[in-house]
């Protein structure tokens, strides 16, 4: 009986956390990057702020959208969330932690792009579908990186359920510093500044019609829509961080009931984040946005590197 | 007695050879016809010959028919539809006449060296000769193949056709005789079905000789 | 008793033919008198199943071989004979010929079909040699029964090729005669029939049998088509009368392949199975290949369907060669189902070529939109030739590919299925540019009359049944095949 | 066997009565006869794999000389179950879609014969039944692809593609099996199955190449999938759902048949090659998916992108089971098993409503497309259920099928010799680069040809389709549904089928709703997660409907301000694919013409300007094209064999008499 409550509340905890705390990561690296120019910035809880005013406001639909205008922000914060949910963020042991598999996480994440693609072409206008074409281009060529990295980290324990290898990590602390480990990292960093949009994949604070990308394809959205939608990317990004921060150094994740376990848990994956953020952001400001075409090159790069990884990972063994 | 006969055989049989390559060398269509009237006479000689020395009555009765048709029908007919072609002469052979003399002889060795094969199952004084026989069927086919005029090629064709009745003659002494008579009855329906197209192709008066005609091809 | 009457129908149709000046009902009688040859047929079958029955003085012969070949022409006699109605009517009001040649072409139908039935229940093989010969005196007459230049010279060339093919086999078979008569200790007597040959063979001299059969496969050969005296063949179908060259493809090549069948048993009794099976496979696999080349490119739908006999010849050669009686019984059973369906094509090809007005591919289009029965017709036939199920040509090329991978042939099998595909395509293609080619016409498709469509249909619904349903023709089959293993 | 055979004769009834009845009754009585054949079907096939014995019938008196041969064990009755369920929804889907030359009698018929030559295949268990069906299923659809040549001129060339290549690829079979076969007499699967291993290694390994060509080339596989392209658009969109779900699925299950089941495995080269089309054939079709601009092609390419995600799983199970992991080696067959079944759900589905569209829209083309959503809700919803499947979206269909094969290929891994475990890199990437493109592909669908505004006036004035097509459509859905979200449930049955062809293993599933391989480390709960999504979103729908407006109010489209946006101003399919056709230019080749007219007072200003762009399949182009050309040049050339003269078909005889002298 405890084990159900322990898992019930971990999950809570961890959706919580990445609820709170997606934002909360957009907010610092905003911050990051204003400092790193030399200005002010907005205080890091400024997309926080931003949320829930947008909650409050009216609802606008264009004539001739269709109903897939208001279900698409539902999907993308609904599938962002139950991946969230089943991930071993704060414990190992979530309620439904033996459903998440990478390939689970994965296409899950992949739900709400499509989802995002789609609630942007639903109007109709040209940016919509600008926006959705590109995000699905680099969608499609970031995804096989991310899935051959994952299958890298996932070779040494023979299995791809994280939380096993989360566990399995735990118990060979040498696995960390393997050559496998550091190409996957190299190539899952890569993926996750194209599935996060950020530079020098996409800018998000930008609305130049010629790059952008995210931002083209929420243009119709408003209200509390616009802020589900913000919502959910801002969850992806934590949630992503977080992966890649807990696949990597997995330690001080909760992995026994206590009560204890579970604050330090919440406590170390806040610190593992703001690290990676700090990384993500730093990145941002020494590099120049990438042109559209160039990219492939780029996501080219971390497919090879993932490979590699997984090629490593069978010779080491 | 047998001297005699063998001689005559042997006589008869060389003049049914010797008349094959006579149709070669001569180019007159008329000359051509006689040579296979001569012909037509030999192996009738070889017919009788035969019969006489085997007392074969249904033989005699073969060879008296070879005489009719292939000594005076078959050359009668030839000459009536020889009348029907204005160029008498084979002027254009595709093999000239020198060239297909010497490929004639070589023929006729192939026919030597093939046909002892076959005669070595029992070499008597008629099986003997049996390469002369085929030597002929190899020769009337070569006309066959070279010469362009129709009534050429028809002549080809018989030459063909008394070359087998010689090699039949000298094996085995008459086949039944109901297939000699369907061989016979066959040629003289040959020459009417001939006589009969050339007649047809007259009528139509577009084409001057049938073996010009290569409208059918792919 | 039942010999002599398959005969007698023919013959007395054939004075009733020569007697009468043409009308309509003599159109009719015929076609009664073929379908009575093959009620006779069949009945024949039943009566050889329990072994060869004789007549004339042992004379005629018939084992369950002859009732099945009888059977074929029966039923392809059949088909043709129905259309002489139509063919004669067609041609005399279109000023073609003459009534004088309307009765000549009956008569020269019946002839040509006695003919044939003579070939297959004729016991001595001299009979059968004047039996052949008589069908190309006939047949010369019919290819050029309507007196264009181009019958003429198709019936030129046909008469000059079979007439030295048929010398040729004469030859063959003079020497068999020969080999015979010199068997040591023969107690027999010597004859030319099948059985005795048969018995005997096994004492002949090998050196003359194997000339004498190389000799046989030629001068018959060019009767069925094969290579290389193949080549009277396309012209003397493309210039036939669509009947004409329907019991041409459909039964005279197959009544002369029977003729090779027999020979066959003798030449594997005398020298063992090496040598005829060699031989019989170069000119198979020769004539596939040809026939595979020449489709290709072929620009006359009737060219076409003969050079499709010239293939499905060549295929009857190579399992020929096998000589299993798996593969004879295939062979059995594909004669039948390529006589049918070659009818069917030609008869309605015919008719596409009289309401065109040509039988050039290329002028031809659209068939499908304009007349859908006839063409629908002409195309389920081409699909019944190019083997597809359900009809039985698949079920003997199938069974004819078993048989010779069985042998050790699976080289040759690879080779044909090869040629067969690209026939498959060759002929896709000139059906494609026939059937579908074109604008689609506005004008509403024209109705094709009852007379035409139900013997039509009909046929190849016999085809595709005879593919699916082996009661009660299979016993026949495997009876025949063995009559002609040495 | 009983329940199978009295199915294939209700099939034979339902061809009859297409082929009889007045044109009033006949569609309707037709279909009723063909749906409820293969409902008995489903009952046949069900009842085998929930453990019944195994079944055979022979008849000597049907197909003469050899006799027909039925057999319905585990691996038949798996394909019989795909065959049945797409056959039965496309017989519902015949009532309302069935028009004009469809309705005909011969394509009533052969439909008919189509649907059932796809039961009747998997049973066979002899060279001849099992050729006779095989062909029977190609002559059917050949036919079937040519009922609207009218309409579509492209469909005489399909079919003669598609012809020529089913006909090489039928011989190529014929071949193979005749190779293997012990002896003419003993053509039965059973006899070869025994005869087989006493064969030589380079018989087998022959026999195994040609058979792989030609069921291979059925499948759809790279380089021999060129028809398929063609083929499947053009036929109408019953045929295409047969023949894209079951169809191909006869060349996997030949595949395995003959492989695994009569052959026995082989050696390790067997498999890679077939994992390496697989692999090859998942990209190449993915690709070709996201660039196409046809519906139906673009389905078309995406069923070789997923069936060459199935070779590779055929692939890797045969590599493993010779590399001594049996029970890896089951869990790959399993994955391909199940998604052939999912596929055939889904794509047959997706290819219905293809059809719906086709038929109301008068388009197929994406870039006429748009908005239909509005007007065809239903289908719509059922094109989102497809295409989620299809892009693997959690607790659909696609993707447990795609994880079991992920799980197939992670245990793989582990195997020691280096080709196994190339195959198993060379799945995993093909898994990882289709995902992606897969999605792109879908989104393109239904973002551009249901979502935004009308592109022309067919998609505005559509209409939703008729009940028994929409009926048919959801039926389809629902299978497709249920493998996602339960798969466990009939885990046993595939497992089944799965030790048929690879004989018995260690058991790796523990039962469940999902998939559970407790002994390999690895589970999924899709039925759970999707409780969980649906939850959340209902949770967040409910929180998002805020106090100040329950509606939205709607407002001109934004657009960056852009007053009085056009339909023309959208996105077309074109464009939205562009950026990765640009990305894989080098494989793709597009070519493109861009044609200016000035006007004509000045070359500064133009008048027109039109923009072409196509993508011609690089196989057919470089591969196929020349070996036709060789052909017709070799059949030009043979004229010259036959040019008319008497003097040469003589000399033809000469030459051959003096050949049989010299040599006799």
């Amino acid at each position: 009986m405890t084990g159900w409550v322990y898992a019930g509340s971990a999950t809570l905890i961890q959706v919580v956390t990445v609820g709170l705390g997606g934002p909360l990561l957009v907010g610092l690296m905003a911050k990051v990057k204003a400092r790193a120019e030399g200005r002010v910035g907005a205080p890091v809880v400024q997309p926080l702020r931003d949320l829930r005013k947008l909650a409050t406001k009216e609802r606008l639909h264009a004539r001739h959208a269709s109903p897939v205008l208001a279900l698409a922000p539902v999907v993308i914060v609904a599938s962002t969330t139950v991946a969230v949910a089943i991930s071993p963020l704060v414990s190992t042991r979530p309620l439904l932690g033996s459903s998440a598999d990478i390939l689970a996480v994965v296409y899950l994440l992949l739900t709400g792009s499509a989802a995002a693609a789609l609630g942007g072409l639903d109007v109709g206008t040209a940016f919509g579908g600008m926006g959705a074409s590109r995000a699905m281009t680099i969608g499609a060529l970031a995804e096989p990186a991310l899935l051959v990295a994952v299958i890298a980290l996932s070779l040494p324990s023979h299995s791809s359920n994280l939380p096993r290898i989360m566990a399995s990590t735990l118990a060979h602390p040498d696995w960390v510093l393997g050559p496998s480990r550091l190409l996957a990292l190299a190539a899952l960093v890569i993926v996750v500044i194209a599935e996060t949009g950020r530079i020098p994949v996409d800018n998000p604070s930008t609305h130049l019609e010629l790059t952008m990308v995210h931002e083209a394809m929420t243009l119709e959205y408003a209200g509390s829509e616009l802020a589900l939608v913000t919502w959910g990317e801002s969850m992806r990004v934590g949630l992503l961080f977080s992966l890649v921060a807990n696949l990597f150094v997995p330690w001080g994740i909760s992995t026994h009931a206590t009560v204890l376990s579970v604050v330090v848990a919440v406590a170390s994956l806040a610190a593992k984040t703001m690290l990676v953020a700090l990384g993500v952001a730093l990145i941002e400001v020494r590099s120049a946005k990438l042109r559209l075409f160039r990219l492939p090159e780029l996501l080219a790069g971390g497919f090879v590197l993932s490979v590699l990884a997984v090629v490593t990972g069978l010779v080491t063994r | 007695m047998t001297s005699t006969y063998v001689a005559t055989l042997e006589l008869a049989a060389g003049a049914v050879l010797l008349s094959a390559v006579m149709t070669l060398w001569r180019r007159s269509v008329s000359s051509i016809v006689a040579m296979l009237r001569l012909q037509g006479v030999a192996l009738c000689a070889v017919a009788v010959d035969l019969a006489l020395h085997e007392n074969d009555r249904a033989l005699l009765v073969t060879g008296a028919l070879v005489l009719v048709v292939k000594g005076v029908v078959v050359p009668t007919v030839l000459r009536r539809v020889a009348k029907w072609d204005p160029r008498s002469r084979e002027s254009r052979p595709l093999v000239n006449v020198p060239a297909s003399l010497v490929f004639a002889a070589g023929l006729i060795v192939l026919s030597y060296v093939v046909g002892t094969r076959i005669t070595s199952l029992s070499p008597d004084d008629a099986t003997r000769l049996a390469p002369l026989g085929l030597a002929t069927v190899l020769v009337g086919y070569f006309m066959l193949v070279t010469r362009r005029r129709a009534v050429s090629k028809i002549v080809g064709l018989i030459v063909v056709d008394n070359g087998i009745a010689l090699v039949t003659f000298l094996l085995t002494s008459g086949v039944p005789l109901i297939v000699e008579l369907g061989s016979s009855l066959d040629v003289m329906l040959v020459v009417v079905v001939l006589q009969f197209l050339m007649a047809s192709v007259r009528h139509h008066s577009r084409i001057d000789a049938l073996t010009e005609l290569r409208e059918l091809r792919d | 008793m039942l010999i002599l009457a398959i005969l007698a129908v023919p013959v007395s149709m054939t004075v009733v033919a020569a007697t009468f000046s043409w009308r309509a009902w003599v159109g009719w009688v015929s076609a009664g008198s073929c379908a009575l040859i093959l009620g006779l047929g069949i009945a024949l079958g039943v009566a050889t199943s329990s072994g060869p029955q004789w007549a004339l003085h042992h004379s005629l012969r018939a084992d369950s071989l002859s009732a099945f070949m009888v059977v074929v022409i029966g039923a392809v006699s059949l088909l043709a004979t129905l259309f002489t109605p139509r063919t004669m009517r067609q041609e005399l009001s279109g000023g073609i010929i003459s009534a004088r040649y309307a009765r000549h072409y009956v008569v020269l139908m019946q002839a040509f079909i006695v003919c044939m039935l003579g070939a297959v229940v004729t016991a001595n093989l001299g009979v059968f040699w004047v039996c052949i010969e008589a069908t190309t005196i006939a047949t010369t007459f019919l290819v050029s029964h309507r007196r264009t230049d181009g019958a003429f010279e198709a019936s030129w060339k046909y008469v000059i090729l079979c007439s030295v093919g048929i010398a040729l086999a004469f030859l063959g078979t003079v020497l068999v005669y020969f080999a015979e008569r010199h068997v040591p200790a023969t107690a027999h007597g010597s004859s030319l029939d099948w059985t005795t040959l048969t018995a005997l063979a096994p004492h002949f001299d090998p050196n003359v049998t194997r000339v004498a059969f190389a000799l046989v496969v030629v001068g018959y050969g060019t009767k069925v088509g094969l290579v290389p005296m193949h080549s009277w063949l396309p012209d003397a179908h493309g210039q036939a009368p669509a009947p004409v060259s329907a019991l041409m493809s459909g039964v005279l090549l197959s009544v002369a392949f029977y003729g090779l069948l027999r020979f066959r048993a003798v030449a594997v009794a005398a020298l063992g199975p090496t040598f005829p099976r060699a031989l019989l496979l170069v000119v198979g696999m020769a004539s596939l290949l040809l026939a595979t080349v020449m489709l290709i490119a072929q620009r006359d739908l009737k060219r076409m369907l003969a050079y499709s006999s010239i293939e499905h010849m060549g295929l009857l050669a190579v399992a020929a060669a096998v000589g299993s009686p798996l593969a004879l019984a295939a062979v059995l059973l594909h004669i039948l189902g390529h006589g049918i369906t070659k009818a069917v094509l030609f008869l309605s090809a015919g008719e596409i070529a009289h309401l065109e007005g040509t039988t050039e591919i290329a002028q031809i289009s659209g068939l499908l939109a304009r007349r859908p029965a006839l063409a629908g017709i002409f195309g389920v036939g081409l699909l019944s030739l190019i083997a597809l199920p359900p009809f039985s040509l698949f079920v003997s090329e199938l069974t004819m590919a078993r048989a010779e991978v069985d042998a050790g042939l699976w080289w040759a099998v690879a080779a044909s299925l090869l040629c067969v595909s690209v026939i498959f395509a060759a002929v896709g293609r000139h059906a494609r540019q026939m059937l579908f080619g074109g604008a689609v016409a506005d004008a509403p498709p024209s109705a094709t009359d009852r007379s035409l469509v139900l013997p039509l249909v009909g046929a190849l619904v016999v085809c595709g049944a005879l593919g699916i349903v082996s009661w009660p023709l299979q016993s026949l089959l495997v009876h025949a095949a063995h009559g002609v293993m040495p | 066997m009983t329940l199978l055979l009295v199915a294939l004769g209700v099939g034979a009834l339902a061809a009859l009565a297409g082929a009889a009845l007045a044109r009033r009754w006949r569609v309707a009585v037709a279909s009723t006869l063909g749906a409820l054949g293969c409902v008995l079907a489903v009952f046949a096939a069900v009842t085998t794999l929930r453990g019944g014995a195994t079944t055979t019938f022979h008849s000597a008196q049907v197909l003469p000389l050899s006799g027909v041969s039925l057999t319905l064990d585990p691996l038949a009755a798996w394909f019989i179950l795909v065959s049945s369920i797409v056959g039965a929804a496309a017989c519902v889907y015949n009532v309302g879609y069935a028009h004009g030359a469809l309705a005909s009698r011969p394509a009533q018929s052969t439909f008919m014969l189509f649907t059932f030559s796809l039961i009747a295949v998997p049973s066979a268990s002899n060279i001849t039944t099992f050729m006779f069906g095989w062909e029977l299923m190609a002559l059917s659809s050949l036919l079937l692809i040519l009922t609207e040549h009218a309409r579509h001129v492209e469909a005489r060339s399909a079919a003669l593609w598609y012809g020529v290549m089913t006909q090489l690829g039928a011989a190529s079979i014929l071949l193979g099996l005749l190779l293997v076969s012990s002896h003419g007499s003993a053509q039965s699967f059973a006899a070869i199955s025994a005869h087989a291993a006493g064969l030589s290694p380079a018989t087998r390994s022959l026999a195994f190449l040609l058979v792989l060509g030609g069921f291979a080339s059925k499948a759809g596989a790279v380089p021999l999938h060129v028809w398929l392209p063609k083929a499947h658009p053009a036929a109408p969109s019953s045929v295409s759902a047969l023949m894209s779900s079951a169809m191909v699925a006869m060349g996997v299950y030949g595949i395995i048949r003959v492989g695994q089941g009569l052959l026995h495995g082989g050696t390790v080269w067997w498999w890679f090659a077939v994992t390496l089309l697989g692999v090859v054939s998942a990209m190449y079709g993915a690709l070709h998916a996201t660039t196409s601009n046809d519906l139906k092609r673009l389905l078309a390419y995406s069923t070789i992108d997923i069936i060459g995600l199935v070779l590779t799983g055929v692939g890797a199970a045969g590599a493993l089971k010779d590399s001594g992991q049996p029970m890896v080696a089951h869990l790959a067959l399993g994955a391909a098993l199940l998604l052939v079944l999912a596929h055939a759900a889904f794509k047959g589905a997706l290819f219905l409503a293809a059809g719906a569209i086709d038929r109301s829209a008068g388009t197929r083309d994406l870039d006429l497309l748009g908005g239909l959503i509005h007007v065809m809700p239903v289908t719509a919803t059922v094109i989102v259920f497809g295409a989620g499947a299809i892009m693997a979206v959690p607790t659909l269909s696609g993707f447990s099928s795609e994880w079991l094969l992920l799980q197939s290929f992670l245990h793989g891994f582990t195997a020691l010799s280096t080709p196994v475990v190339i195959v198993m890199l060379l799945g995993t990437v093909a898994l990882a680069l289709t995902g992606g493109l897969t999605a792109v592909a879908f989104v393109k669908v239904i973002g551009i040809g249901f979502l935004g505004r009308a592109r022309s006036e067919g998609a505005a004035n559509a209409h939703e389709a008729s009940r028994s097509m929409l009926v048919a459509m959801g039926a389809l859905t629902i299978p497709s549904v249920f493998l996602g979200v339960a798969p466990g449930l009939v885990g046993a049955w595939w497992e089944r089928a799965v030790s048929l062809a690879l004989g018995r293993s260690s058991d790796p599933y523990t039962p469940s709703t999902g998939v559970v391989l407790a002994r390999l480390g690895g589970a999924i709960a899709p039925a759970a997660v999707l409780v969980a999504l649906i939850g959340v979103m209902s949770l967040v729908w409910l929180l998002s409907q805020n106090r100040t407006a329950r509606h939205a109010r709607r407002v001109d489209a934004w657009g960056c301000g852009r007053d009085g946006q056009t339909s023309r101003m959208q996105y077309t399919a074109t464009s939205f694919a562009e950026p990765l056709q640009r990305v894989f230019a080098d494989v793709l080749r597009p070519q493109s013409d861009v044609e200016v007219t000035h006007v004509v007072e000045s070359r500064y200003y133009e008048q027109s300007l039109s923009y072409e762009s196509r993508i011609v399949d690089v196989f057919e182009a470089r591969g196929y094209r020349p070996i036709i050309g060789w052909v017709l040049r070799a059949g030009g050339a043979a004229r010259r064999l036959q040019n008319g003269s008497l003097d040469r078909y003589l000399a033809f005889g000469f030459g051959a008499l003096i050949a049989i002298l010299v040599v006799g």
